[in-house]
């Protein structure tokens, strides 16, 4: 068996993780480097990753499989592999935590005049661990084609996202620290048992999968290439009942994650009250797994019902583009503001995935990526802004550019990323959504285009309000952004502006998965209707 | 005779012993309606060994004799502590733990 | 005349319950001759001596395949050795071990007048705070009694889930019951919780011994025979032979349904089901900590072990008339003991409703009526017991002048205080939620695949609900231990003796093996799926 | 030849990101490379203008593809610029206005401490405006469009400590932003109905689909160019895009972006001709806007704004041209070359005079300016005769082409087109000589400001007059060179066609009337405004004035409409989200709370309270076994 380089790359961050907690309290900057260390070591795997998967014609689906029979009993296999869509998963996932690392750089250190409670506690140590970890359980979760491993993993990652939810948040000086972490625990806690809500849902579905398999090949399997092979072979079929009701156990579970409308109000309570680097680890990480699963396991192991389920699901990611849009617009919280936005945004990746065309699906898997990376660069700077004056609130904030214009500026690189600005990767990839859902239902496609106005509208208030006009009082010593915070925020700026310049390289890892998925589900894109005949000289490839 | 009746005699001493467990305050006198219903089930368990022919009821029967008396000794220690303490036989009375 | 036929006894199979209750006699003798300073110690070896040699046994007979192949039932068809019962034995026999470490700890209560003393009564027959009890605690004196009465409970549930007919079943059940009845009372703090938990446990437990002996009276009569090979003959309609009595009574199915129903009862209130779960908050709160554990574990091992064999072995024809209620029982246990569990305050009453939510998720694995099902079962009580095991022994160490501090107010900020002690309850609370990567979701997983491959998906769906349900509560503790500021007079932790150190790692480490390597153990509780019929 | 096309656009990129990103180093030569990155850009431009001109005619159209962009399955976008006729007139100007305002803002912007970041916006937005109108598919279009909005956003609002002009900014985003909507909605049409969205395959093919998804197409590219050229009803942001400093008016909201609708029209004319039904709504919005921008512009004082307004105006008679067809395609691009001229110029002259006048904008508060400031005045007088269409003067041969295509149209649209056209003309005449009077004629009236400066008006330095000379030569002079033998309409003929109508009015007749109309414009203008001095404070006016002077009600008509009941719509749904959506989950919780403090005290203490529930419990199991074996 060749080197296990998706066990290598998630297990790096794992043991990053272990290393990091193991740090002694007192040395503080010691385990901020091995954080960050172990991170850029999981780049490392995740370029190799990169470099090793083959897009050519005719590479296998999923590669660099690793199998390994794991709980026979459960027909659980260690079984992971790569197509396009996960690569460029683990690849974001990989390519931000350092950033977040760098971003959170001080964030989970004892407050000033602050008394260590106990020996033991050591929170910075924990933060780093928590983040490291949660990272090692995405990847591998974006690398298992094993439905239960998925599961394991996307349960399990729960437990330190909670922790990092509730255990660290703002350095807000507003006094009120009993309130504020009432408020931090309340959101911890909603995220933890509405994801786990979901996440026991499809336990149920898993079981019923289980079931199902186990009835018609005489043993349970989990692995989905198994499974595709029986149904190749017509050996395995479902029952349009239960498709639907495993499809519907699924969805639940992807749909709160993701999170769809109605099902998305524990994301701003999250996003608000956790520190910058987490609500950016939870819109840009921990959340694409939703999306992606809804990809590779609702798609991919229930079409019949997928295409049964369109039409809701269509409506459902129709008003969380345009309901969190508005609920944007309405926002007093900045964090929470942005918490919105990913849900529209959110909105526009399931309509991507559900449209079932080439475009819709590379647009949603670009989506994700691109979302993270800008989320990330809005984010982690209204973080910074957020960690100076001590305030979430954005009627606190006002003329910022003039006192440091560097930190306005990158925040509004980061806004018109979120407001897809072509020449910056969610263009490309919002664009592609909207063609590959308008090229299918139109309808649907144009009441989408709202969400790019109202983007624009929530994106440019916040920025009015925050930056420009007069200065603030209590503002005029605001310092601009540091060289630690420059440097994390001007790469991702640079990452966007590339995606959004040049995004091949990105698409064509993403193309062949694209159409593995859409003949998973049997269909094709629509033709034009009429054939253009080449004319004019117009080059193309 | 029909053993019916044997039968009957044990369901109502039997229930006659439950309604005293839930009718009774005295700690003593609920343990001695347990005991009650433990009879009732010998008297059940010699009938039907009796209308079978076969010695599994009788020896039943003595096993749980020597049972309730092991009983005996490990409840009237248990009520006799109850009662030093709160010098109070009533079940009513041992009631802090609740909700 | 005729020569006496000696009754065959197959005395190296049961040597693991012999050994047991011998080194039960042996502690009995001691307490009675050895010198009070000599006890504790010679207690404390020889109890652990006689569990690990117990549990030797038990493995030996199973590396002899008397869990599989050669299966037999011994002792004169009474009881069985088997693997179900071989593997529940095995659990119940590390419990008790462990069990043994807890009782034994003598680093948590502050010394009295230079001797150091555990967390039971000094005197338990005096009067709380009366001289009688002042003296004693003076004089240093111990109760050495737990020891032995610790191995006969251990000796009786060792029987328990292999009793092969009815008679030794309620023997079982009642020598299991009367040394934890006694051992609740035995608290040294709160006696009076103490005590009213032993009267409670005590006077229910015996009504429920009542109602399981009528049963036993009632199916008697209808089968003519207690042991369970008998009774399935007689159900299956093909006895060994039909005398008078036996073809009156053998169509009165009423005597069937409801003594299987009072016996069925009686073995749901040593399980703590729901309707028959209401001692288990009270007792637990009241019981001295370390005797909570082990009988939050072991009984629950044993009680489930008893009430499998009765249903799949004696009543397996009557199948179709116990699922639907057991279906009920199950649904209500899951639902109430999650509901209820959301309000409580204290920590012991918490682990307690979450035991009867559990007995409920385990009901659905008995529900399931086959081989997966039983070997989930079985898993499944085995994860739960450590976990149950290890919760109870982290409830020892926090502590405040007043002895536990149970009152979860009083865990706000212990992730502060002692993040490791913290950490390690919290693993234990996911895994009583089910969370992927502890024993408690493999557990959760194979219970809920036998019962939905069996066509139970409701029960699949309400045990699904009720776990979201539960973990509400759950993490509502974590929420206190970690997010909540530490309050300046909340309880410390006390570093206890390498004896709950090791119940408690050991605990810990069960519960991880478990769960990200169930593969061997769940290999052990499949292969030891099968019971042996006769 | 092809590959210096990229480099058109990468000269002023490259400037824009050395001078956003440069840091302080560049303060003090930042705005010369921007300018000499610009003429750079302008330099090349005129290369590839020679290298056009010295091909045969049907061989003007370059191509350069530097790689592809996004390539999806059918979805296949390059980096790919198309160099023809018309893109070349565009480059041309804008390249050529951009470097003459680049050099005026070197002197306009000399004491502001963020010049080098405004020339850095300046390089970004001729780099976007090159990308528009070099893009050879309608995506990479979209990109310019889009990049055209962030520029004119950044400038907008670069005082942005000035709420008003942070405000003007959002706005003009925002408006741009529902047009975009058209823009991208029409190319997911194309994508769907051709399979591609390059000028080449979807230009050559719309006469082969049906007339149904033209027009749709149509509409939604109408939209846009609404948006982008303030037509009505997507008109309101332009008004408050003053706010900007004036080069940026000049050259943004003047001369070349605001244009880029009526670029996008006449680069799709193949998608119009076939959609007769679009054109006609293109004539309606360019006939609309083109009385309404010059009501505007007859009420405002604010001097920005009331060439705001006229700027409108003009927009409309080049859209309304653009609207008929072959026949006014030409036309419309010609106005939109000689308009480039002379409203720059005007804008530039009108930045000259707030240089001068301590950035006052009221004209009310001018007066008598010409002495003060002579080429100021000058260059300002010809760009003003320019556009009222003083006879052969450039605005006088573009926009009379135009009225006469509008008669062209025929029967009653041709008449009332034309009528419209001449109503706008005499309008046009009327506001610019008001502004004309107030500004530089008359007696002085300013005052002292609120800190008691007064101001002192004084000339410009020369970096800021040479561009004005260079602009007011072009006002002179540009129409009368293209309409040397319809020279620009021919240039232009491969790309747009070329169609002469048959009006039922003659040319000159046209020529006359809008002469005569333009007299009586002057002559009103005169009795109002030369005759009397004007009121420093403007009269209450009549109720049409007031309307004008809230541009028609534009905005109390956007705000009933859409911004109170969005403001609304935005707070309910967040006490929705909270009280409904989030209610429904929190009241879970409650009820799981409520429902368990109900049972637990069942749990009540009692030992026999315990025990009647097992005995309740036996009897419901015996109950249920033998009922189901009864049933």
């Amino acid at each position: 068996m060749s080197f296990p380089l998706l066990t290598a790359t998630a297990l790096a961050p794992a043991i990053g993780a272990v290393a990091t907690a193991a740090v002694p309290a007192a040395r503080r900057t010691a385990a901020k480097w091995t954080a960050l260390g172990f991170s850029v070591v999981t780049v490392v795997f995740a370029a190799a990753v990169l470099l090793r998967f083959d897009t050519g014609p005719g590479a296998d689906r999923y590669q660099l499989t690793e199998s390994l029979t794991w709980i026979r009993d459960f027909g659980v296999t260690y079984e992971l592999g790569v197509d396009g869509i996960g690569v460029a998963m683990i690849g974001l996932t990989a390519i931000l935590i350092p950033f977040l690392i760098g971003a959170g750089w001080n964030d989970a250190d004892p407050k000033e005049g602050e008394t260590p409670q106990g020996r033991r506690w050591r929170p910075t140590q924990g933060f780093f661990a928590l983040i490291l970890l949660v990272e090692a359980m995405v990847i591998m979760s974006f690398a298992a084609t094993d439905i239960f491993l998925f599961y394991i993993f996307f349960e399990a990652m729960l437990i330190p996202m909670y922790f990092l939810i509730g255990g660290f948040g703002d350095r807000a000086g507003s006094g009120d620290e009993a309130g504020q972490a009432r408020q931090r625990s309340y959101a911890a806690v909603k995220f933890l048992l509405y994801n786990l809500a979901g996440g026991l849902v499809m336990l149920a579905a898993v079981i019923g999968l289980w079931v199902a398999t186990n009835d018609q090949l005489g043993s349970g399997t989990f692995s989905l290439a198994a499974i595709a092979d029986a149904k190749a072979a017509g050996e395995l079929t479902f029952g349009t009942g239960t498709e639907r009701w495993l499809f519907l156990g699924f969805f639940f579970a992807f749909a709160i994650k993701a999170p769809l409308w109605p099902l998305h109000t524990w994301l701003p309570n999250a996003m608000g009250e956790s520190t910058a680097p987490v609500a950016v680890l939870i819109t840009a990480v921990v959340d694409k797994v939703g999306t992606f699963a809804m990809l590779r396991f609702c798609l991919g192991l229930f079409p019949e019902a997928s295409n049964w389920a369109t039409p809701a699901v269509i409506v459902l990611s129709l008003v969380s583009i345009v309901y969190g849009a508005l609920l944007a617009l309405g926002q007093r919280d900045m964090k929470r503001l942005i918490a919105y936005a990913s849900i529209s945004h959110f909105g526009f990746i399931v309509l991507g995935i559900f449209a079932m065309t080439s475009q819709g699906h590379s647009g949603a898997t670009l989506y994700m990526v691109n979302h993270g990376i800008a989320t990330a660069a809005l984010m982690l700077v209204a973080g910074f802004l957020i960690s100076r004056r001590g305030s979430r609130l954005i009627a606190d904030y006002g003329g910022v550019q003039k006192t440091a214009p560097v930190l306005a500026g990158t925040f509004l690189v980061g806004g018109l990323a979120t407001l897809s600005l072509p020449g910056l990767g969610p263009f490309v990839s919002e664009f592609l959504v909207l063609v590959g859902t308008f090229s299918r239902y139109k309808a649907a496609g144009i009441i989408a285009t709202v969400g790019i106005v109202l983007a624009a509208l929530y994106v440019l208030v916040l920025y009015q309000r925050t930056m420009t006009g007069p200065v603030k009082p209590g503002l005029e010593k605001l310092p601009d952004l540091r060289m630690r915070e420059l440097a994390v925020v001007a790469p991702l700026i640079a990452l966007l502006i590339f995606l959004g310049v040049y995004p091949k390289p990105v698409t064509d890892i993403v193309n062949p998965a694209v159409e593995h998925t859409l003949s998973d589900v049997n269909k094709t894109d629509p033709q034009p209707n009429v054939t253009v005949t080449e004319a004019e000289g117009a080059s193309h490839e | 005779m029909s053993p019916d009746n044997y039968l009957y005699l044990a369901a109502l001493l039997f229930t006659l012993g439950a309604c005293g467990v839930l009718l009774r305050r005295n700690a003593i006198v609920v343990f001695m309606c347990i005991e009650l219903m433990l009879n009732a089930a010998n008297l059940a368990l010699v009938a039907f060994s009796r209308m079978h022919g076969n010695l599994d009821g009788q020896i039943l029967a003595f096993f749980v004799m020597v049972v309730a008396a092991a009983e005996v000794v490990v409840g009237l220690a248990i009520i006799v502590m109850l009662y030093r303490s709160r010098h109070s036989a009533s079940v009513d009375d041992a009631s802090l733990m609740k909700l | 005349m005729n020569d006496l036929q000696a009754p065959s006894i197959e005395w190296l199979a049961l040597l693991p319950s012999l050994i047991v209750f011998g080194v039960a006699v042996i502690g009995v003798l001691i307490e009675a001759f050895a010198p009070r300073a000599a006890r504790y110690g010679t207690q404390v070896v020889l109890t652990t001596l006689g569990f690990a040699g117990a549990f030797a046994a038990v493995v030996a007979l199973a590396a002899g395949g008397h869990a599989t192949t050669e299966a037999q039932i011994a002792g004169m068809g009474s009881l069985a050795v088997d693997g179900p019962a071989l593997f529940l034995q095995g659990v119940i026999l590390l419990v008790g071990l462990l069990s043994v470490f807890l009782f034994a700890e003598r680093r948590l209560e502050p010394a009295r007048h230079g001797t150091r003393v555990d967390s039971f009564a000094a005197q338990p027959a005096a009067v709380p705070g009366g001289e009688a009890e002042q003296e004693a605690v003076k004089a240093g004196h111990t109760t050495t009694e737990i020891f032995p009465l610790l191995l006969f409970a251990v000796g009786g549930m060792l029987i328990f889930p292999a009793a092969n007919d009815l008679l030794v079943l309620f023997i079982a059940l009642e020598v299991l019951s009367l040394p934890l009845y006694l051992l609740c009372a035995l608290a040294r703090r709160k006696r009076l919780l103490s005590q009213e938990a032993a009267v409670k446990y005590f006077l229910l437990g015996a009504f429920a011994s009542a109602f399981l002996l009528f049963g036993i009276a009632l199916l008697y009569g209808y089968a003519g025979t207690v042991t369970y090979a008998g009774i399935a003959d007689v159900i299956s309609g093909a006895p060994a032979a039909i005398d008078p009595g036996l073809a009156s009574t053998m169509g009165n199915d009423a005597l069937l349904l409801i003594g299987g129903a009072l016996v069925v009862m009686g073995l749901l209130f040593k399980v703590g089901a729901v309707p028959f779960h209401m001692w288990t908050p009270d007792v637990y709160q009241g019981a001295p900590t370390p005797v909570t554990g082990f009988m939050a574990a072991a009984t629950k091992v044993a009680a489930f072990g008893a009430l499998l064999r009765l249903l799949y072995v004696a009543l397996d024809g009557t199948r179709w008339d116990w699922e639907p209620v057991l279906w009920g029982v199950a649904i209500a246990s899951m639902v109430a003991g999650a509901v209820i569990a959301i309000t409580q305050t204290d920590v012991k009453r918490l682990l307690a409703y979450s035991s009867i939510a559990h007995a409920g998720f385990i009901l659905a694995g008995v529900v399931a009526v086959s081989e997966d099902g039983v070997s989930s079962v079985l898993f499944y009580l085995a994860a739960y017991s450590f976990v149950t095991l290890g919760a109870f022994a982290v409830v020892t160490l926090v502590r405040d002048a007043g002895g536990e501090a149970t009152h979860l107010s009083k865990w706000a900020g212990l992730g502060r205080r002692s993040p490791l002690l913290a950490g390690v309850f919290a693993l234990f609370l996911l895994a009583f939620a089910g969370i992927p990567l502890t024993s408690g979701f493999a557990g959760k997983f194979a219970v809920f695949r036998a019962a939905a491959d069996a066509g139970a998906m409701g029960l699949v769906i309400t045990g699904v609900a009720a776990s979201a349900v539960a973990a509400f509560f759950y993490v509502r503790v974590i929420v206190l231990m970690f997010f909540s500021e530490p309050k300046a007079d909340g309880p410390s932790v006390v570093i206890p003796s390498p004896l709950t150190m090791s119940v408690v790692g050991l605990a810990a480490a069960v519960t991880l093996v478990l769960g990200i390597a169930p593969q061997y153990f769940l290999d052990l509780a499949g292969q030891a799926g099968v019971f042996v019929l006769r | 030849m092809e590959s210096l096309i990229g480099l058109l656009v990468a000269a002023p990129l490259l400037g824009a990101l050395v001078l956003l990103t440069g840091g302080r180093r560049l303060d003090r030569a930042g705005h010369w490379l921007g300018t000499a990155l610009a003429a750079t850009s302008f330099v090349l431009a005129v290369v590839l203008f020679f290298d056009l001109l010295g091909r045969a005619d049907g061989d003007r159209t370059l191509h350069q593809h530097l790689f592809s962009w996004v390539p999806v399955a059918g979805f296949q976008a390059d980096i790919a610029f198309q160099l023809d006729q018309l893109s070349m007139t565009f480059v041309l100007l804008i390249t050529g206005v951009g470097s003459l305002i680049h050099l005026y803002s070197v002197g306009y912007m000399e004491h502001d401490p963020r010049r080098r970041r405004f020339f850095g916006y300046l390089n970004l937005f001729l780099a976007a405006m090159l990308l528009l109108v070099l893009a050879d598919n309608y995506l990479l279009l979209y990109a310019g469009w889009e990049g055209v909005g962030l520029a004119s956003y950044l400038l907008i609002g670069f005082w942005q400590d000035r709420p008003r002009a942070a405000t003007a900014a959002k706005k003009a985003f925002i408006v741009n932003r529902v047009g975009d909507i058209g823009l991208s909605i029409a190319i997911m049409l194309m994508f769907t109905t051709f399979g591609t969205f390059a000028f080449g395959p979807v230009l050559s093919s719309a006469a082969e689909t049906g007339e149904g998804t033209l027009t749709a197409i149509g509409l939604m590219l109408l939209l846009a160019a609404c948006g982008k050229s303030a037509q009505v009803p997507l008109q309101s942001w332009l008004g408050d895009a003053m706010e900007g400093p004036t080069p940026v008016s000049a050259l943004i909201h003047a001369a070349t972006m605001v244009t880029a609708g009526v670029y996008l029209v006449v680069r799709s004319g193949a998608i119009f001709n076939a959609a007769p039904d679009a054109q006609t709504v293109v004539i309606v919005v360019g006939a609309v806007t083109l009385v309404f921008g010059a009501i505007v512009g007859c009420a405002k004082d604010d001097i920005k704004k009331a060439l705001a307004g006229s700027t409108m105006s003009q927009i409309g008679y080049m859209m309304l041209a653009a609207g008929l067809g072959p026949i006014g395609y030409a036309f419309a691009i010609m106005h939109l070359v000689t308009h480039g001229f002379f409203k720059a110029g005007l804008f530039l002259g009108a930045g000259s005079v707030m240089h001068g006048m301590n950035d006052e904008v009221d004209m009310r508060k001018y007066g008598g300016l010409r002495k003060y400031m002579p080429v100021t005045f000058i260059t300002f007088g010809l760009a003003y005769l320019a556009i009222i269409g003083f006879p052969y003067l450039s605005g006088f041969f573009s926009k009379d082409e135009i009225i006469y295509a509008g008669f062209a149209k025929g029967g009653t649209q041709g008449w009332i087109l034309g009528s419209v056209m001449l109503l706008g003309a005499a309008l046009t005449a009327y506001y610019m000589t008001r502004i004309m009077l107030l500004t530089f004629f008359g007696e002085k009236r300013w005052q002292p400001d609120a800190h008691g400066h007064e101001p002192h008006p004084h000339e410009s330095p020369a970096t800021m007059t040479i561009p004005m000379i260079v602009l007011a030569i072009g006002s002179v002079g540009a129409g009368f060179a293209f309409n040397l033998n319809e020279s620009f309409a021919h240039w232009l003929e491969p790309v747009t066609g070329l169609a002469h109508g048959d009006s039922p009015v003659g040319h000159g007749t046209v020529s006359l009337a809008a002469t005569a109309v333009m007299v009586i414009g002057v002559g009103a203008a005169y009795l109002q405004y030369g005759r009397r001095p004007a009121p420093v404070v403007a009269p209450a006016g009549s109720f049409v004035t007031r309307a004008a002077r809230r541009d028609l009600l534009q905005d109390d008509f956007n705000h009933a409409a859409f911004v109170t009941p969005g403001t609304y719509l935005t707070r309910g749904l967040v006490y929705v989200d909270h009280k409904l959506v989030d209610g429904v989950v929190n009241g879970l919780a409650a009820a799981f709370g409520g429902l368990s403090g109900r049972l637990r005290r069942v749990q009540n203490g009692y030992a026999r309270s315990y025990a009647v529930s097992m005995f309740g419990g036996a009897a419901v199991l015996i109950a249920v076994t033998l009922l189901m074996r009864a049933v």
